[in-house]
């Protein structure tokens, strides 16, 4: 136990000294220098954090809940930083430091020419390359102290801490508008989701007087009844308050609707980000929160409705988006967002293991897919338009392999690792009697068939048919160099096996312990592992269930389409003008944020401001009241007209008053 | 009527119709005169209350140097009496109700207070009214004495200063240059070259 | 060694005394010796104030560090007012952030005030060693006499070197404290003839009626909400910030607003309670028009520094809320007063947090308009380009400011947040957009400053920050991360005398018979 | 006997008199400068009558100041006015109003 505490902290620390030597040494030790210390770092954190895997999960050593410092003590309630490692953070540990290794070895062969992305002579451009790195391993630092968190008050910190390097990370190539644009909105769409989640931590400090993991989860049952009176009149289960609260921090971290707005826009950062947070792991915290939030969350029916209804909403309608998109890299992000909202579904059916199960294979095939993107993106000289693609499959054929591994394990093809975590969200709802669960069945049913045609969409116009390039591309384009394909190949054998390895274990064993509680009757994850019979039967079952045919079918659909050279987006825009209409503009989430949410602040603020503060309080009542003593100094001035016999007067007048009050008094 | 009440009313019969005519005469140089006469009847008054010193002090310092320094003024500045008496009629009801007002609410007061001596203390042949004065001055008043004394001061160099100009254009020996001056200042020798005669 | 000397005494007059001689000496030469011995003496001060830190027993609530404790000092006999001297763990490290600020005010003027170098070094000497007698003074009038005092190098300062309007934002700034503390005088007298003594501690001590109470309420309100400032009394701030040079802004910023939220906790709150009671509506109602009125009207500023001080008005919404919250979280909880001084510590460290973050923002502005002579936020973009360092300190201080965790800012805004909380779920609500609003303004201004491409030569001809300019920024930052990743310290400090702070309030004031009546 | 109210009584008529010539004489200068001695004088009256009559010689002490008072303030007020005379060309009152700024 000992030990584990003490490499925790290594594991905390290395990428953390590794970005801090990156980014304020990046000047003096060069490119090398910091990619170096940087991967040093990460792979620390890594073979470590496979350590305490073996440790916690394999060997079953137990569950480490340890304060490293005590933050603040206020009113004998002691806010402190600690490690809590128990199975499901030491799994997430290992992905978390897993995907990041990947994605610093990629990133050397990604950023190399970075320079070309800055104008010329900014100083901001000359060590990019070393703050990339220094960016990264912090954020690496930033997500591990989020998921070993003991204790809300961290859990806060690094969410909040993964939101600053996501933020400075989108906004990486500070010279693009676009990417500045879309950094504040990802910054500020995400605070509206710390808003709810804030007030979430302060709802759990009221009613538990800790924030302490170990004592809210502990004693979590003794409020089961509890009730807040939000309205006047109206009694609210305390429970349902903060599992909502709770929940809409995670909406925003990890993009369910109505706050997913800000992840397409995040693609604006550089690809290897894509990859690591905005697939991979960031954006899982909030499925991560609720997981570890599950002793809570078991409490309120309602809460899990909200987030069953959520995540089936997500998992649909942002699936539609990724049917239109020409953007290799928003393709992928509506994916994310439409797996995202699968892994959510799953919570909202108290499914909590499968979806921490499909966050783990997600990760690794989302990564994957991200960085094949990626690779695709260095090979055009940084085009992302897939129409200007095709054919790619001769000229970069590690790319295509892994790429296309990828896209089968997203649809789920059965024995992919894809397939074991979706189809146990798909059972786990089927089964689930939560009021919303019928509505959430459709939407990730019928959401198999849009994932599978937008997938291989974007396969088959980016692999196969004519080259749509342009001749100078086509002449230099070749297969990348082996720092991006190594990524790629490590992130392609884990999304293959890693289902079969852990289905039995994960959603359907006993994998995470005492992490993840379930209530007796919410637990549908036992109920349909009965009919579960191993990872190779479940495969097989796989074949004759219906999302297997749908996803075939959608598949089958793009291919007959990009046979007789179609394509989805093109189609839609002929035949169902009013469909695209409302995919093309994104639900008009956009707009109504920009217009209503946006501009109305500003028109709050300049309102407030001139009218408030300008025109009222400083020209009514300072300025005015300096008028009123001006008006009456006026009047009063006359007497005082710099005459002499006027003052005389005034002091005869007065002396006078004074001799009558004398005698007359 | 007593020989002292006779001279009380005489002079204050004075005293009232000069300051009167102070401020009614239209030419400055006969009011600075009225105004002498008015400390002059005053001193005389104060002669009645015993105060010899300061009765003589007033003649001499005021009949002696400021009315002089009036008189100065009035004959050293051009004025142009005409337009100073303007308005003179109008403000002269004004004047009248003031000081009517202001002498009456006083009178009253006056008259209505009980001063508790109606007669004054009396004196020794030996008294001396100079000799006491001097002694308060100098030993229970003597800072403020000090500090009058001062202020007289400072009103002469402020007097001078205010009034002490240089005009332009105007010659001043300048001793100190005089004094100072070399031969070489004044002197030039030229060698001249001596020209044939044409 | 430093136990035996009578250090606020030391810490008042040493930074005066020297102001004073930086005065006398500096007049003649370039200013060197003026900018050199201004420095030792903010670093002398600056070391004299530590062994308040060290020497301090945390354990107590009583005043420590009281001048001659034996027999005070007497100033002026007839009206029994002494000049007594004492800090707690509220005002202790309140002047310990001023002897630092100074410090840092006076590296950050080193050679950008060409104009009467020494007088404004002196002035900022002089304001040092005012404004720690204002923490220091137990005594009423000492404290008044100190408090206005204060406000003439400040007049001076943002008057004599201030910028183009600066005679109306003087003349504001001067009118607005001065009627406040009018009326504080008014209360303090008053006091004076109840309890026959100007010792606030005594005044502490003195029961009053309701209506008394609640008349000295008002009074010190008027005061204490102009200066930390409140809504709607707040208009003077933008404005005297803006016109300030930024050593003035980060003294106002840093210090002088803690001033009335400092004279909340040493006058209002435990003089008055009862009516702080009453009135406590009003307080928690103007704290939240502070945080998100103010915070919406920052958001559309197009003065740098403009919205910085709007950005304070609001942070300092906090601290006022956290001051006051106490009752009702009383209400909510049958009487119970548990999490009131999580509040109040909160208010306390945003007061401290606040100080740093808001100077940190001032000196960078400062360090932009010295380059551009500009505040306008349209004459910037694309700034990171020319000023990679300087960037990534503002990035860092304007996340500070947006309350993000790790940064000083955010502590005090989460424990008034949590604590509001336990009061009413709407009042934290309304509090806690502040994560939005605050996000909103600083990042805005952040993107359209330093991010983005290049829009004028002007921009691209600048120069990133130099070797002074560094070490004054990396200190800020230092503190800034210190004390969002461990602010422990702080509140071992502050814990004793507010849950003290919080027993007194709690016991009611009004005579017994009064008492007995309400009831 | 000559009762201390009569003294008093002159020295009020007195005071009156210059109270009223200031009125009168509103333009011109030198002839408020001599009521204003006038003044002094009714004041001097005063303090000279209550001195004798209560025996008290501090009120002469008094007079004996505002005497040196009064002639510095003479002399001061004439050179003020003989500097104004050179500058502006006028001693008339209602030309002088620079005071009202």
């Amino acid at each position: 136990m000992e030990q584990i505490y003490n490499y925790s902290l290594i594991i905390v620390l290395a990428p953390l000294i590794g970005a801090i030597i990156a980014g304020l040494f990046g000047g003096s030790i060069g490119r090398k220098g910091a990619h170096s210390v940087t991967i040093v770092g990460v792979a620390i954190a890594f073979i470590l954090s496979a350590i305490v895997f073996k440790g916690v999960v394999i060997d079953k050593v137990g569950t480490l809940n340890q304060t490293v410092y005590t933050w603040l003590v206020s009113e004998g309630i002691r806010f402190e930083v600690g490690f809590l490692i128990d199975e499901l953070t030491a799994m997430m540990m290992v992905v978390v430091t897993f995907v990041s290794l990947m994605v610093h070895l990629y990133t050397i062969g990604y950023m190399s020419h970075d320079e070309e992305n800055w104008p010329a002579g900014s100083k901001a451009g000359s060590n990019s390359y070393q703050r990339f790195f220094s960016y990264i391993s912090l954020f690496t630092f930033s997500m591990l102290m989020l998921v070993m968190a003991n204790n809300f008050m961290q859990l806060f910190f690094g969410w909040e801490a993964v939101g600053l390097v996501s933020y400075l990370l989108i906004g990486f190539w500070s010279v693009r508008e676009s990417a500045v644009y879309a950094n504040l909105k990802a910054f500020l769409v995400n605070r509206v989701g710390d808003f709810g989640f804030l007030l979430g931590i302060a709802a759990v400090l009221m009613t538990f007087n800790s924030l302490d993991y170990a004592d809210v989860f502990g004693a979590a049952t003794l409020h089961k009844d509890a009730t807040i009176s939000i309205f006047p009149g109206s009694e609210w289960s305390l429970m349902t308050v903060i599992g909502i609260l709770l929940f809409i921090g995670a909406m925003g971290k990890s993009a369910q609707v109505p706050l997913h707005v800000w992840l397409p826009d995040s693609m604006e950062g550089p690809t290897p980000i894509s990859a690591l947070i905005h697939a991979a792991t960031m954006v899982t915290a909030g499925i991560f929160m609720v997981a570890r939030m599950s002793p809570l969350y078991e409490l309120s029916e309602t809460a899990l409705s909200f987030i069953l209804v959520i995540g089936a909403i997500t998992a649909l309608f942002m699936g539609f988006l990724g049917l239109i998109q020409h953007d290799i890299k928003r393709v992928v992000a509506y994916s994310t967002l439409s797996q995202l909202g699968y892994m959510t579904v799953a919570l909202g059916a108290s499914a909590y293991a499968a979806g921490v199960f499909h966050l783990m294979t997600h990760a690794f095939f989302k990564a994957l897919l991200f960085l094949g993107a990626g690779s695709v993106i260095i090979a055009m000289h940084h085009k992302q338009d897939m129409r200007e693609m095709g054919g790619l499959r001769k000229y970069m054929p590690i790319t295509w392999i892994t790429s296309l591994i990828g896209s089968l394990a997203l649809i789920g093809t059965p024995f992919f690792a894809g397939f074991y975590s979706k189809d146990s969200i798909i059972m786990a709802v089927g089964a689930s009697s939560n009021p919303a669960a019928g509505f959430a069945y459709a939407a990730v049913v019928a959401g198999v068939f849009i994932t599978a045609l937008y997938s291989f969409r974007m396969y088959f116009m980016v692999f196969h048919g004519e080259e749509r390039m342009d001749h100078h591309t086509k002449e230099h384009l070749h297969e990348t160099p082996w720092v991006v394909t190594v990524p790629l190949v490590l992130l392609a054998i884990p999304s293959v096996v890693i289902g079969a390895i852990y289905v039995m274990d994960m959603p359907f064993g006993d994998f995470f312990g005492s992490a993840i509680y379930v209530a007796a009757e919410h637990d549908v994850l036992a109920e349909v592992g009965k009919g579960v019979h191993g990872w190779f039967g479940m495969a097989l079952h796989g074949f004759m269930t219906l999302p297997f045919w749908l996803a075939a079918g959608g598949v089958f659909t793009a291919w007959m389409l990009h046979r007789k050279g179609l394509d989805i987006a093109v189609v839609m825009q002929q035949r169902l003008g009013f469909i695209y209409k409302i995919l093309d503009n994104k639900y008009w989430a956009d707009e109504v944020y920009a217009n209503i949410f946006a501009a109305g602040g500003r028109g709050i603020g300049s309102g407030l401001w001139k009218v408030g503060d300008v025109a009222l309080i400083d020209g009514v009542m300072v300025n005015g009241s300096a008028r009123v003593v001006g008006m009456l100094s006026g009047l009063i001035r006359q007497v005082q007209n710099g005459l002499l016999y006027r003052y005389a007067f005034a002091m005869v007048f007065g002396l006078l008053l004074l001799f009558g009050l004398f005698l007359f008094r | 009527m007593s020989f002292e009440q006779i001279l009380f009313y005489l002079f204050s019969t004075i005293l009232v119709l000069g300051a009167t005519a102070v401020v009614t005469v239209r030419n400055p140089v006969h009011a600075a005169m009225f105004l002498v006469l008015c400390f002059v009847t005053t001193s005389a008054l104060w002669l009645l209350l015993e105060a010899e010193f300061l009765a003589i002090t007033l003649v001499l310092v005021y009949v002696g140097a400021v009315m002089v320094l009036f008189l100065f003024v009035v004959m050293m500045l051009d004025i142009n009496i005409a337009r100073m008496r303007d308005g003179f009629a109008r403000y002269l009801p004004v004047g009248i109700v003031v000081a009517g007002v202001a002498i009456g609410t006083i009178v009253m007061a006056i008259w209505q207070t009980n001063f508790g001596h109606s007669d004054p203390v009396a004196r020794g042949a030996d008294y001396s009214n100079t000799r006491e004065l001097g002694e308060q001055l100098y030993t229970t008043y003597v800072y403020p004495f000090e500090l009058a004394s001062v202020v007289l001061l400072v009103a002469i160099v402020a007097a001078i200063a205010l009034t002490l100009r240089s005009r332009a254009g105007t010659r001043y020996q300048k001793i100190e240059e005089q004094v100072v001056v070399k031969k070489a200042d004044r002197l030039r020798i030229v060698q001249v070259e001596a020209e044939e005669r044409k | 060694m430093f136990a035996d000397l009578p250090l606020l005494s030391l810490l008042i007059w040493v930074p005066v005394i020297g102001g004073l001689l930086v005065l006398l000496t500096g007049s003649r030469s370039s200013g060197l010796e003026a900018r050199v011995l201004s420095l030792l003496v903010a670093l002398l001060t600056f070391v004299l104030s530590i062994p308040l830190y060290t020497g301090f027993d945390t354990a107590s609530h009583a005043m420590q560090f009281i001048n001659f404790a034996d027999a005070p000092v007497v100033w002026i006999e007839a009206f029994n007012i002494n000049y007594h001297l004492g800090v707690d763990g509220i005002s202790m490290p309140l002047i310990l952030l001023t002897t630092f600020t100074t410090v840092l005010v006076v590296i950050a003027g080193w050679e950008v005030i060409k104009y009467k170098p020494a007088q404004y070094m002196a002035a900022f000497l002089i304001m040092e060693g005012l404004m720690i007698g204002v923490f220091a003074s137990l005594d009423a009038m000492l404290f008044y006499v100190f408090w206005e005092a204060m406000l003439i190098p400040m007049f001076i300062v943002i008057g004599v070197w201030g910028g183009d309007n600066r005679v109306y934002a003087t003349i504001k700034f001067f009118l607005y404290t001065f009627l406040g503390s009018v009326f504080m005088l008014v209360a303090l007298i008053y006091l004076y003839f109840q309890s026959g003594s100007f010792s606030i501690l005594d005044m502490h001590m003195q029961p009053l009626g309701l209506t008394a109470q609640i008349w000295i309420f008002l009074a010190f309100l008027i005061a204490f909400a102009v200066k930390v400032p409140m809504w709607p009394v707040h208009t003077w701030l933008p404005d005297a910030h803006v016109q300030a040079p930024t050593g003035g802004s980060v003294i106002l910023a840093a210090i002088m607003l803690k001033l009335g939220a400092y004279g909340f906790l040493r006058f209002s709150l435990p003089i008055v309670p009862d009516a702080s009671h009453t009135l406590d509506w009003l307080m928690i109602g103007l704290s939240l028009i502070a945080v998100a009125y103010i915070g919406f009207v920052a958001l559309v500023q197009q003065d740098m520094k403009k919205l910085i001080a709007y950005s304070s008005i609001s942070h300092m919404g906090f601290v006022t809320l956290g001051f006051f919250i106490a009752w009702t979280i009383a209400e909510a909880n049958n009487g119970s007063m548990v999490g009131a001084a999580m509040g109040m510590e909160g208010g306390a460290v945003q007061m401290i947090s606040h100080g740093f973050v808001s100077g940190a923002m001032f000196l960078c502005v400062g360090v932009m308009y010295d380059r551009m002579h500009s505040r306008q936020i349209a004459d910037y973009g694309g700034v990171v380009h020319v000023m990679p360092k300087f960037t990534g300190f503002m990035v860092l201080f304007a996340m500070a400011n947006a309350g993000l965790p790790g940064t000083a800012g955010f502590v005090g805004e989460f424990m008034v947040i949590l604590s509001a909380f336990k009061a009413n779920f709407w009042i934290a609500f309304v509090a806690a957009t502040t994560l939005i609003l605050g996000a909103g303004y600083t990042l805005w201004m952040v993107k359209r400053v330093l991010f983005g491409e290049i829009t004028n030569d002007s921009v691209a001809a600048l120069e990133d920050i130099n070797k002074r300019e560094f070490l004054v920024l990396a200190t800020l930052a230092v503190m800034v991360l210190f004390f969002g990743l461990y602010p422990a310290p702080l509140l071992e400090v502050m814990d004793a005398t507010v849950r003290h702070l919080i027993e007194h309030i709690a016991v009611s004031k009004l005579p017994a018979s009064a008492f007995a009546g309400a009831m | 006997m000559i009762p201390l109210s009569y003294y008093l009584t002159v020295g009020a008529i007195l005071f009156g008199i210059s109270m009223a010539g200031i009125f009168i004489n509103r333009k011109n200068i030198i002839i408020l400068l001599m009521c204003i001695e006038l003044m002094l004088l009714a004041v001097n009256i005063n303090f000279i009558a209550f001195s004798h009559y209560m025996g008290d010689i501090a009120g002469q002490v008094f007079v004996f100041f505002i005497l040196t008072v009064a002639a510095a303030e003479a002399a001061i007020g004439l050179a003020i006015l003989v500097v104004l005379f050179r500058n502006k060309r006028t001693i008339n009152v209602d030309d002088l109003d620079t005071l009202k700024g």
